[in-house]
This record gives structure tokens, sequence and C-alpha cells, in this order.
């Protein structure tokens, strides 16, 4: 599969769950595992351009597969706008539930690069934050679709 | 000290943390990996209470990829139970080893290669268990007959205490025109950060030591009692705390049993061992706040001037008592009557043995019970008095003038105008307003309510507080426990830059910046140029009993240490500036960053010479100076932190902050569902360190206090089966549920503190619950009915309503 | 969790009564059993495998009929457990003829324990009720 | 929380998926979007010995038009259906409804026969299928059967799809949105949850806005998702009014209609009275948003 651009090959058997292999064989300790049944969204990455629980998919499913993940954002240690926002919102406190949140804002903007504060809080309501309160989260999304639409 | 203008502090500089946390690369506890480490899985209860007749590990051991299987029998080998402070403690150790006495509860721990392996393994293991009866309900727990959870303390009682403040209730009723009386029922809810717990242990049998690493926040206490459980002196047990805690909210401090739970398993297995909790295992059997049954009373006179408050509170802890409980009935004794000024105080208060998971404090510690019936038995001695809710508040507050206040239990509040505070929550609410909406509505038969909740948010316990748990008398024959100590550790190296390295390990609250602002302050340096260590290591790091990230302690203690210890470098500083410059060290000037001699600024030298001249050439230090190097150390404990006097009284914490809440809510009476129409929330929370990271520390204390109240509960069926060990069903607040909340400040800083500032963490994790409740209670009111529970979700309001509507017809 | 109901069968009485009480019918019923083995009067071993979501699993436990009184009415005590947790229940079974029809009333308490209860709560009842219902279509079946 | 150990077969074909499920026996298990599946697995509820997964199947992976139906092969993501110009377009009220499915990435992964198989009372596309009379193809050894949405749910989280069998396709009638007056309401504890109570209304409306026919079905108060068969006789034929919508409301929320249970978030009460609040006010909904009804 690859990987944030870069060709990778490990080794899985059939039940190891792709964040499991992503974390554990790839070394890519920025995916968070939170709760594997899908719901608090810790260990969304993008599965072909999609995002996806990667706690709900199995290693062997992602193969030839193209992904990305946190480590995939920055470019040439300079932030993405979308992170860039965030550190500049505070819209992490903890940090553990960022990676997920940062993936999903990253597909939602490309989908939507205008969009309401609404579906801004919607976007992100697939991934459970229990420090931040969301508010801020939802302003950096908005700072973020503003500074990518002036960047464009 | 505190008011000084400062260049850094009090601005929203951006965190350095997120740096690391943005990329994908902090360090939390799954990311550590260590030679030779296994993988460790738990086998738990089933049951809520059994006898254990049997653990048959047999065939898990031989399963593939096994390296040892652990059990009760050798965690009762290995460790005696965990101290805790009530006369007869629990026999609790970190595994069952005669009964389970809650769902979920450890009965062994299997190490494999990996955990898939360990998990396969655990399936093999066959436990003869003998069911027993459980016991759920609080109440019905302590009824004579109830099944009995611990054989030695022979009832479900771990803790009846009696207080008595000020006039004794009789006498005080005879004054009053009306005794408002209530019973609440608070729920059983959690931190339930986003990473659980997560533990790897090693052990080294030349040496006899252990070294675990772990994602624990504090107090240090427990490291001690783990020791002490583990029959080892406490040097003998290393902990490192890694760089990222990602969230504790309390719910770490639970951890210590695993802590030795995995070092009895490295001991036992020879292996390092690593054991990452899951979400089912967490949801079940990390630790929630007490749930709490409170009768509560209020004497109130006519112009709705409240005289006392009487409650008998019966908290559960669930299967065990473990330390720091029972500081949940304690940690608020100093602000029992918040912000008000009430003098008679009657308690009675019960500890109580339940079969449901075990507690540890939960943001707001306590308070959050305490603040839910007596803010609660306020608007409805209000209601009583035909008061409007804010008038009755303004009628009891504490004046600016009556400060410093003792309050009748024993509470030093230094500093704070209520009156004001509150105003101003109303004001940005449009209180006024707000009433006339409300009554608008009500006319068109819709049910609109105003929720107020104004309490004073204590922080940096004081840890003699638990000693409450015992009597006058029984704390005759104990040592005094007093102290809120905090440490740091400031050292400038011999290039002159600054690192710190403190005892309160964040787990999001952005300490690394904070603590870089006002080094940068101190010294006159770039926030950038400072180092913070977050790495807590309790063999190279200052640590105290007391010390850690709880309670709300950084903003306050942790920031006196922080100042202290910069001081004494710089003090340091000015004598050896003295002693280059051939001045006396009155002379010398320390001005952003430079030294120099009065009225000469073109002779300075900076921080950088100075700690080269300490560090590179120490024969040359100033007469009397004997240590070379330059740094400082502190490890500051308020005054103020005394141990409990003769009358029960304590200063169970140190500062003292306030909070106002004022929430408008809308039912949809057909469905029970509740909108916030508007929120307003007010804090003093002293000199503000960093906007931008207060308002994040109020917004999320406000989403997990509409956890608790309207979505959260660890509930139980009444066999003691846990109900909600998925996040499907443990509902925690998506950004869909959070509302929009005007969050303001009321700045009147400590006296206490070396920057002005009290705790900012914690706030409306108390007020926000009653708050709510009484938002409810007042949208309901024209039909009668009452809220005296949480959380409320759409099917029990319907019920409310549904009942309410049948009696009117 | 409380279970109660009825259930009319087209038949007598004392077929009913019969049938309730033979281990082949029984074993033929009871949904998911592949052993039903009667250990001494009105004890019996069974072995269950059944398919439903998370309830899936095999489960090893025993019953006990108590409290006999032919044709009329007994009580079944019970419990078994599995690798997604355990059950146990209680229940008063009674018989009444009606005409040509037997009214079969039944008032339980079921107890499911262990990971079925934690995960599973929003379908635990549904799914009991379902398997009740499917026990006595069986039985219904086995009865003509 | 990892799953147990499985074989792990990846099929190409329909037939070859046949083909192992008749060799692997009853203890293998169809892995399609796996957002169910995969999260029960980690928890061991669910502990197949072999798993097939038909992620690989591109023959069941289409969506397209025929005649006066949507033809949606079993494998289509959720998500292609919400944002397809086609189902927005002829099946609004099923788009609406996907919306409500989760959140983002369940819908990514999560597929249409997937949940239909998985046939719990509350979902949103088995509540839909009900809704629209949608027709299941199901392939087994001896051939292809179809089975009306009425026949397809038995009872909880039980579908009529033998254990030898495979849910192909889905044929969705579509109708004419100018003449069609529909909504889909629900209420559950967050957004994004299961959904305790949930009513899908679809109304054929002529020009004067008499009911033609009436589609009305409920998630969440019996085993299976249901339709309001008397409360739909009710409305069709008649003018919309407030009073009748109400009645028909009651009708849907009638004993005789729904059976629901308890669980530790609802009551049983709680649900029946939202089976009637939500008929009301899905038809209520539905009728204001139709362009005709003003």
């Amino acid at each position: 599969m690859k990987v944030n651009g870069v060709e990778c090959e490990g080794y899985a058997e059939p039940r190891m769950l792709l964040s499991d292999f992503l974390r554990q064989e790839l070394q890519l300790l920025g995916t968070h595992v939170g709760c594997e049944h899908g719901i608090c969204g810790a260990c969304t990455i993008l599965f072909n351009g999609e995002p996806i629980r990667s706690c709900l998919m199995f290693a062997v499913q992602a193969n030839g597969a193209e992904i990305m993940t946190v480590e995939g954002l920055a470019e040439n240690g300079k932030f993405h706008p979308i992170q860039e926002a965030f550190h500049e919102h505070h819209a992490l406190q903890c940090g553990f539930c960022t990676s997920g949140m940062l993936l999903t804002v990253y597909h939602f903007l490309k989908e939507n690069p205008n969009p309401t504060e609404e579906e801004a809080q919607e976007a992100v309501a697939g991934v459970l934050c229990r420090c931040t309160g969301y508010t801020q989260i939802v302003e950096a999304v908005m700072a973020a679709a503003e500074n990518m639409r002036k960047a464009a | 000290m505190s008011g000084e203008k400062k260049k850094w502090v009090g601005t929203s500089y951006k965190r350095k943390e997120d740096m690391r946390l943005l990329t994908g690369r902090g360090t939390f506890m799954d990311d550590i990996m260590l030679p030779n480490m296994k993988h460790a899985a738990i086998l738990r209860s089933p049951y809520a209470h059994a006898r254990l007749l049997d653990v048959d590990i047999s065939e898990a051991l031989k399963a593939p990829g096994v390296i040892g299987v652990v059990t009760g029998e050798d965690v009762k080998q290995e460790s005696k139970p965990f101290p805790c402070g009530v006369t007869i403690p629990t026999k609790y150790y970190s595994c069952a080893v005669d009964k389970v006495r809650f769902v979920g509860e450890p009965v062994a721990v299997v190490v494999a290669d990996n955990r898939y392996l360990a998990e396969d393994a655990l399936d093999l293991i066959e436990v003869d268990y003998e069911p027993l009866e459980a016991v759920v309900n609080i109440e019905k727990a302590i009824e004579p007959g109830a099944p009995v959870l611990h054989e030695n303390i022979g009832s479900n009682i771990y803790n009846h205490r009696f207080f008595k403040y000020g006039t004794d209730w009789d006498t005080v009723c005879q004054e009053a025109d009306e005794v408002v009386k209530w019973k609440f029922n608070f729920p059983k809810y959690a931190g339930s950060p986003i990473e659980t717990y997560g533990v790897i242990a090693t052990y080294s049998p030349y040496d006899k030591a252990y070294v675990v690493y772990n994602n624990y926040q504090g107090p240090f206490v427990n490291h001690a009692l783990t020791a002490m459980a583990l029959g080892i002196a406490e040097n003998k047990m290393r902990w490192i705390i890694p760089t990222d805690v990602g969230g504790g909210f309390g719910c770490k401090t639970g951890i210590y049993p695993y802590c030795a739970l995995m070092s009895i398993v490295a001991k036992k297995t020879g292996v390092t061992v690593k054991w990452i909790e899951d979400r089912r295992e967490h949801l079940m059997a990390s630790a929630t706040c007490t749930d709490r049954v409170t009768y509560m009373e209020a004497a109130v006179r006519k112009d709705g001037k409240i005289l006392a408050f009487k409650d008998k509170a019966m908290d559960t802890t669930g299967g065990y008592i473990r330390a720091p409980e029972p500081g949940c009935a304690y940690r608020s004794t100093g602000n029992h009557t918040g912000a008000y000024d009430i003098r008679n105080v009657d308690r009675e208060v019960y500890i109580v043995a339940t079969n449901k998971g075990l507690t540890a404090p939960l943001r707001g510690y306590g308070c959050q019970e305490l603040y839910f019936s007596t803010e609660r038995i306020t608007d409805m001695a209000a209601a009583k008095l035909g008061m409007d809710p804010a008038e009755i508040r303004f009628k009891n507050f504490i004046q600016p003038e009556q400060m410093p206040y003792t309050t009748a239990t024993g509470g030093y509040y230094d500093v704070g105008n209520y009156p004001a505070a509150f105003q101003k929550c109303l004001d940005l609410v449009e209180y006024d307003k707000m009433r006339e909406y409300q009554k608008k509505a009500r006319a068109e038969g819709r049910l609109v309510g105003i929720g107020l909740a104004s309490v004073t948010d204590p922080s940096v316990t004081n840890i003699a507080y638990v000693a409450i748990g015992k009597t006058v008398e029984e704390r005759k024959n104990e040592r005094d426990k007093s102290g809120s100590g905090e440490a740091a550790i400031v050292k400038v190296d011999p290039l002159g830059g600054i690192t710190v390295i403190c005892s309160t390990n964040p787990q999001g609250q952005g300490h690394e910046t904070v603590i870089s602002q006002i080094i940068a302050d101190e010294f006159g340096v770039h926030p950038d140029d400072v180092v913070v260590d977050s790495v807590v290591d309790s063999s190279d790091r200052l640590y105290s009993i007391t010390t850690g990230s709880f309670s709300s302690r950084f903003a306050s203690s942790g920031t006196t240490s922080i100042v202290k210890a910069a001081r004494q470098c710089i003090e340091k500083a000015n004598k050896i500036a003295a002693h280059l410059l051939k001045v006396e060290v009155e002379d010398i000037v320390f001005e952003e960053g430079k030294f120099f001699a009065k009225g000469k600024p073109e002779k300075a030298i900076n921080l950088r010479h100075i700690a080269g001249a300490a560090h590179w050439n120490q024969s040359n230090l100033p007469e009397g100076m004997e240590d070379a190097g330059l740094f400082g150390t502190s490890m500051y404990t308020f005054p103020t932190s005394q141990p409990p006097d003769d009358q029960d009284r304590v200063n169970s914490s140190n500062t003292y902050g306030f909070v106002a809440e004022a929430i408008v809510v809308e039912i949809d009476q057909e469905t029970g569902q509740v909108s916030f129409l508007k929120w307003a929330s007010v804090h003093d929370a002293g000199t503000i360190l960093n906007p931008q990271i207060v308002r994040g520390q109020v917004l999320g204390s406000i989403v997990g206090a509409i956890g608790g109240s309207m979505y959260e509960e660890q509930a139980y069926d009444e066999n003691g089966q846990c109900l909600t060990a998925s996040f499907a069903d443990y509902l925690c607040p998506t950004a869909m549920e959070m509302p929009k909340v005007d969050v303001d400040h009321f700045e009147s800083p400590s006296v206490l503190t070396a920057l002005g500032s009290k705790g900012a963490g914690e706030g409306s994790s108390m007020s926000v619950p009653p708050a709510i409740g009484n938002a409810l209670a007042d949208a309901l009111a024209p039909l009668g009915a009452v809220i005296d529970e949480l959380p409320m979700t759409p099917s029990k309001i319907w019920h409310l309503i549904d009942k309410a509507k049948a009696k009117t017809n | 969790m409380k279970i109660e109901g009825t259930y009319t069968f087209k038949v007598p009485q004392q077929k009913v009564w019969d049938t309730f009480n033979s281990v082949e019918h029984l074993q033929a019923a009871l949904p998911g059993c592949q052993k039903l083995e009667e250990t001494e009067p009105g004890k019996f071993d069974v072995f269950l495998k059944i398919g439903i979501s998370a309830v899936k699993g095999k489960y090893k436990g025993k019953f006990e009929i108590a409290d006999s009184q032919p044709p009329n009415s007994y009580k079944l005590m019970g419990g078994g457990k599995g690798l997604p947790g355990y059950v146990k229940g209680e229940a008063a079974i009674s018989l009444a003829q009606e005409g040509e029809d037997t009214i079969l009333t039944y008032d339980g308490d079921v107890q499911v324990g262990g990971l079925l209860a934690g995960i599973g709560q929003r379908m635990i009842g549904g799914i009991s009720k379902m398997m009740l219902e499917q026990f006595f279509k069986n039985m219904d079946k086995e009865l003509s | 929380m990892k799953p147990t150990a499985f074989e792990y077969f990846t099929p190409s074909t329909v037939q070859e998926a046949l083909q192992l499920l008749e060799s692997q026996g009853d203890e293998a298990k169809i892995l399609a979007g796996g957002q169910s599946l995969v999260a029960m697995m980690n928890f061991r509820a669910a502990r197949p010995e072999v798993l097939i997964d038909i992620n690989n199947i591109k023959e069941l992976d289409y969506l397209k038009e025929e005649g006066d139906e949507i033809v949606v092969g079993a494998l289509t993501r959720e998500r292609t259906l919400e944002v397809s110009p086609l189902v927005k377009e002829k099946c609004p009220v099923l788009a609406k409804a996907i919306t409500h499915i989760g959140h983002l990435p369940i819908r990514f992964r999560g597929t249409i026969g997937g949940t239909l198989v998985h046939a719990d009372n509350t979902a949103e596309i088995p509540i839909m299928a009900m809704a629209l009379d949608a027709k299941m193809k199901i392939a087994g050894p001896s051939g292809e059967r179809v089975l009306k949405a009425s026949e397809f749910f038995l009872t909880y989280l039980t579908s009529a799809v033998e254990e030898n069998e495979l849910l192909v396709e889905v044929r969705i009638p579509t109708f004419d949105p100018k003449t069609t007056a529909w909504s889909y309401v629900d209420i559950a504890r967050r957004s994004g949850d299961f959904a305790i109570v949930a009513v899908a209304s679809i109304l054929t409306l002529n020009t004067k806005g008499v009911c033609r026919s009436a589609r009305i079905a409920l998630g969440g108060v019996a085993p299976t998702p249901i339709r309001a068969k008397e409360a739909e006789a009710l409305l069709t034929g008649q003018k919309i009014t407030d009073s009748l919508i109400e009645e028909a409301a009651i009708k849907a929320a009638d004993e005789d209609n729904v059976d629901p249970d308890a669980d530790y978030h609802a009551t049983a009460e709680y649900r029946r009275a939202m089976a009637k609040v939500l008929t009301k006010r899905g038809l209520k909904e539905a009728w204001t948003n139709f362009e005709g009804s003003n």
C-alpha cells in the first residue's frame, strides 16, 4: 500500500486491524486508537481519499490502497493550513483526537471549501473530543476554510 | 507580586505543544515501545457479585504465544490491600482474590506475544463463580438484610459521619419561616478521555525494583500507596509519565491499581509487560464520579436569607473504597455553603458499598454532587418564597467587603466579588429580557426555562480534607496530614538556556506554553527560548504526596512554585552580576534580560554571561556563594493548607474562584428534547494567564458537564450489570450537542498566589449540572414537574410531562 | 428483566403438559439446541448454539423443573454461560384449558450478564422475546 | 478488543462467494462494509471462523436506473447513494434518510446490502426499504430469488437471507417528486446515533392535493421496520389536513401496529408516544415541503 505517498509493505495476519497495522507494523504512531468500535473517530484516516475508521477495517483489506494519515499533512516542515488554523484557534488540548479531527476536516474542506458554521459543526461531529467543547474546533475549521479559499 | 503588567502572561500565546500534536508526533502511552515487550490482556468478571471458587488457567498457559498468566492468588502473595483513609478499609487488591464485587473487576491477566493472542488465551481461562445477590441501589445497600459485599466490614457502610457547624438545626428552624426539602439523585458518570489507561511495567530481579510507565495524572500520594501495597520502598518503584497524556479529567488518578497489577505481572512473567486498556474495559472498570443520594434541606427566612443547610448525603464508591476516596464527600467541605453567607450547616455523610464500578475524582471532584443539591434547593426555596432565583442569590452572597471570609465549614476565601461577577453573567445572558421572553413563550404554551447557578470553584486541594472521614477522636491517634505542595525546578544551562521541570504532568492544559510565558516574563526572554520538560519521572523529578495535575493545581500552586524557583535563579544571578560588575547587589537592576548597575545600562551583562560565569568559572563565585551553576527549586505549599480542627472545620482547598452560569432552555413537550437558546458563563479564576487556553478549559468543562447532565451515565441494571460498556450506549456529546456559550471573566486576583491566578480547569463542571437542572425545572414549573435527578434524557423528561399532564387532567 | 405473557396452543392441556415435559420435544423446540440431557429427574444439561448478532455463541447450561403440579404449573430455573456472557432465569409457568385451547402463562425474570449486557443492552429485550416466541412456535409444531 | 482469528477469502465473483458459503458452512460470515460486523468482532461478540470479504466483487457495485426503478448492487456504499444525482432526483427521501446514518466515515464504508442483511430495526436503509417497497434479489446455490421488503425482514436482526445465500441487488421504485410529498424524521439521543424511533413518509398526491397513495414506515417500534397500514389507508383518497394527519398518527402508533421494547435509553411508552409524534411531524413536514401544498 501507499501511505502518505510512500510505498509501504508489512506483514499482517487477516485479523490485524488496519489501525494496528499502521501503528505497529509501519510505526506511524500519529493514528490514535480510542474505542475500536467505530464511534470515537480518533483513528480516522483517508482510504483512497475517503475518511474511514481504521479500527473497522482489516489491514489486508488495504492491500494496494492509498492511505493518508496525520503524518502526511504537513509538507517540508510547514503546517497545512488546517493545522495552522487549529494552532491559531486553540482547537486541540490533549491532542489525542486531533489526528482524526484533522483528516476529517481535510476531507470535508476538499468537498465543501465554503462551509457554513453548521456544516462545519456537523462535519466534526463524527470525532469525539473530551477536552475542547468543540467550539474552538469549529472556529478553526471556518478559519482554515477561509485561508484555503484565499490561497487558492 | 500580583497585578504587575506582564509582557507574555495574560496574552493568548499560541501553544508550543501543538507543534508535535498536530503532526502526529506526540508521545502517548501506547507510543512507547521497549525491548522484549509483551502484551497483557485482563480477564474481567461478568458477575457483579460472586465468590471466586476456582480459576483454571491450564488451557490458557498452553495457548500459542502465551508467556504467562497471573491470577488473584499471585496478587495476594505479592501485595497487600491498598491503604485508604477510612476506619476499616476494604481489602482492595489490584485483582480479585476471594470475591468479585463489580462487573469488570480483574480476575486474571494473560501475557502473550501480542494483544490478539493474549485475548485468545483469555477465552481459555475457566472460572468457577458462585454468583451472589448483588446490590446496586445506595439506599437499599444500607438497609438491614442487604447482601454484604465485605465480610470484614460487616455492613455496606464504608464511612458514616455527622457534622454540625454553627447553631444546631432545630434551633435555626425556629427562626426560619420556611424549611424546604427534597431528595436528589446525582448520577455516576466519567471523564472517559479518548486515550484510555496504559501501563508498561518491568521488574529487575537483581535490584528488586520496578520501572512503570503509565499515563497517571497525580496526586502522587497514590505512588506511595502503590509502593505500600507492593511492600517495597517508594524509591524502588520508578514511575515515568510520557510527554503527552490524552486527557485525564480526574479519571486517570484511578490508574494506580493497574500500576501495581502490571508490576506483579512483570515480576511473575519476567518480561516487560504492556497493557493498554480498551474502551470496553474503560467504560466498565476504570473510574467514574460517585453517584449520590442527597436528602437536602434549607431553612430560610421570608426575606430570602438562607439560615442553614442540612443534608444527608449518601455516596457510593462501588465495590471497594480506594484512595483518594472518601474524598468524594469531603473535598468540598470548606466550600459547602458555596458563594453564600450561611453560618449553620448540618451534615450526615454515608459512603456506601454497592456492586458497581469504582470511583475516582472527576473534574470538579465532589462539587457537582454538592451543588446539584444546594443550588437546586436554593431555587426551590426561591419558588416557595415567590422570589426570583437571581434575587435569592443576591440576598445570600458573601459580600466583597467580607473578604477574606472564613466559611462555617472552615474554607478560607481570600478575595472575590460574587454579586458583581454574578451580575456580569446576568447581563451577558440578558436576564431581564430573557424573563420577558419566557413570559411570552409560556403564554404560547411553550416550555422555556432559565437556570442559574452561582458557586465557588475550589482548587488546589489541601490533602488534609481526607482526614475528615475519621472522627476527631480517631484523628487524635494519628499523625496529622496536610499540604498542597507543588514542585518546580528552573535551571539555566551554561549557555544561558532555561529549562523548567514541573511535577504537574499535563493532559492537554497547555502547561508548557504557560510556563514558557511565565519564565519569559521573569527572565526577559522569549517564550520560544524556554524549554519545558513534560515527562514526569519519579526518580529525577521533585514530587511529593500532593503533586500532580489535579484539582486545577497548576494555575495557582504550580505557577507559584515556578515563579519562586525562577526568582531564586534571578536572585543568584543578581549576586553574580554584582560580583562581576563590582557593585553592591542592591544596586543591580534586572530589566528585559539585562543586568546592570543602577544608572549604567550601557554596561549591562546578559543572562548567558552570568550563567557562563556560574558554570564555567566556579571558583570565581561571589563571596559566601557555595553552590555553582544557576538553578532554583521550589515546592511551594500554601500556608492555608492546615489539618482539620477539632470541630471538623477544614480549608479543603486553597484558592476559591467563582462561577456563574445562566442557561436558557426550551423543552419540546411532545418529545422531551431540550434545546439551548442562550448560555452565559462567567468565571472568576483570578488573573488570567492565557485567555485562549482558559476559554478552552471553560468550554471543555461545559461539554463534560452537558454530558453528565443529559447524556452520559455508567448505568446498571438491578443485578449490577453495566449497561453502558460501549460508546454506543455511553454517550459522549458530539460537536452537535455543544451549544454556543458566551464565556466571560471577572478577575479578582488571589492574594495567595504569585501571579494572582486561581484554578481555571474545573469551574463549569460543577455549575452546569445544577444550572441545567434549574433550567429544566423552571421550564417544567408551569406543569408542576420537578427535576431531581440527572442525566435528564428525552424519555425521562417526556415521562415527567406525561405524568404532570395526567395529574392536571 | 421481566418477561411475561401468554401463548395459546390449539391442543388440550394434558398434551401440552406432556410435550413440555418431554426431553425429546424440548430439544427439538429450544432455539439452537444442540444437546439436551436429563441428568436426574427434572434436571437438565443443555448446550445451545445461538446465532443472532451479539448473542451469537455457544452456551452451556443447566436447568431445572421444580414445584411441578401436573398438568397445571411448574417453575423453571436455569442458567448458562458462554463466551459472550451468561444468562440466568426463573419463570413460573402455568397452563389452563380454555375450551379446545390451552393457554400458557409465563412470568419470569431473566438476567443477562457480561459482554452481552454491556454492549448489547439495546437488543437484549427484543432478542429474548424473539427467542421465546420461537420456542413456543416450535413447540406448536411439536404438538401438531 | 481484538477479533478472534479467522480464515479469510476474497472472492471476486458472486459465484465464487456462493461456492465459499456453501463449502465453509455456517461458521462463515460475509464481510461487506464491516461497520457493524468488525465492531462486533472487535468486541468478540461475533466470532466468525471464516470471513468472506465481498469488497472485491466489482459486479456488486453499481447504481443505475431501469424503468421506474433504481437498481443498486448490494456492495454499493451508503455514501454513493447519498450523493447520487439519480437518487436525489428520483428518490430524494432515500438520500435524506442516509444522511442520518452514523457519521460520514461510516457511510463511506457501509453498504446497502450489509445494512439490509444486518436488519437492525432502527437502521435507516431497512426502514426506507420498507417505506419504498424495495425488492431484494438474493442469490443462492439454486439460483436467485426476489423478496419484497415485507418478506425480507423476519425479526430482530434477522433477514430472510439464508446462511448459504448472498444479497446481490436492491430494486427501489422511483417516484416523481412533483407529485410526491416525502419526509424522513427521527429521534436519537445524539446526532449520528441509532434512532430511538424513526418515521419515513411518502405520499403520492394529485394536483388537488388529494392523497392517491400513502406509505409510512416506522423503525424502532417493533422487531423489524414496519408499515403503518391503517394510517396509510386512512390518508388514501383524502385531502391532507392537520386533523387527518393527527388521526393517521394515532393509527400509526396504535397497539396493533407498534410493539416497542424498552432499553436503557427509552421506555416502551416513550417509543410508542414518539411513533405518534413523529408520524404526525413527518406527515406535516412532507406536506409542508411539498410544492403543491400551497
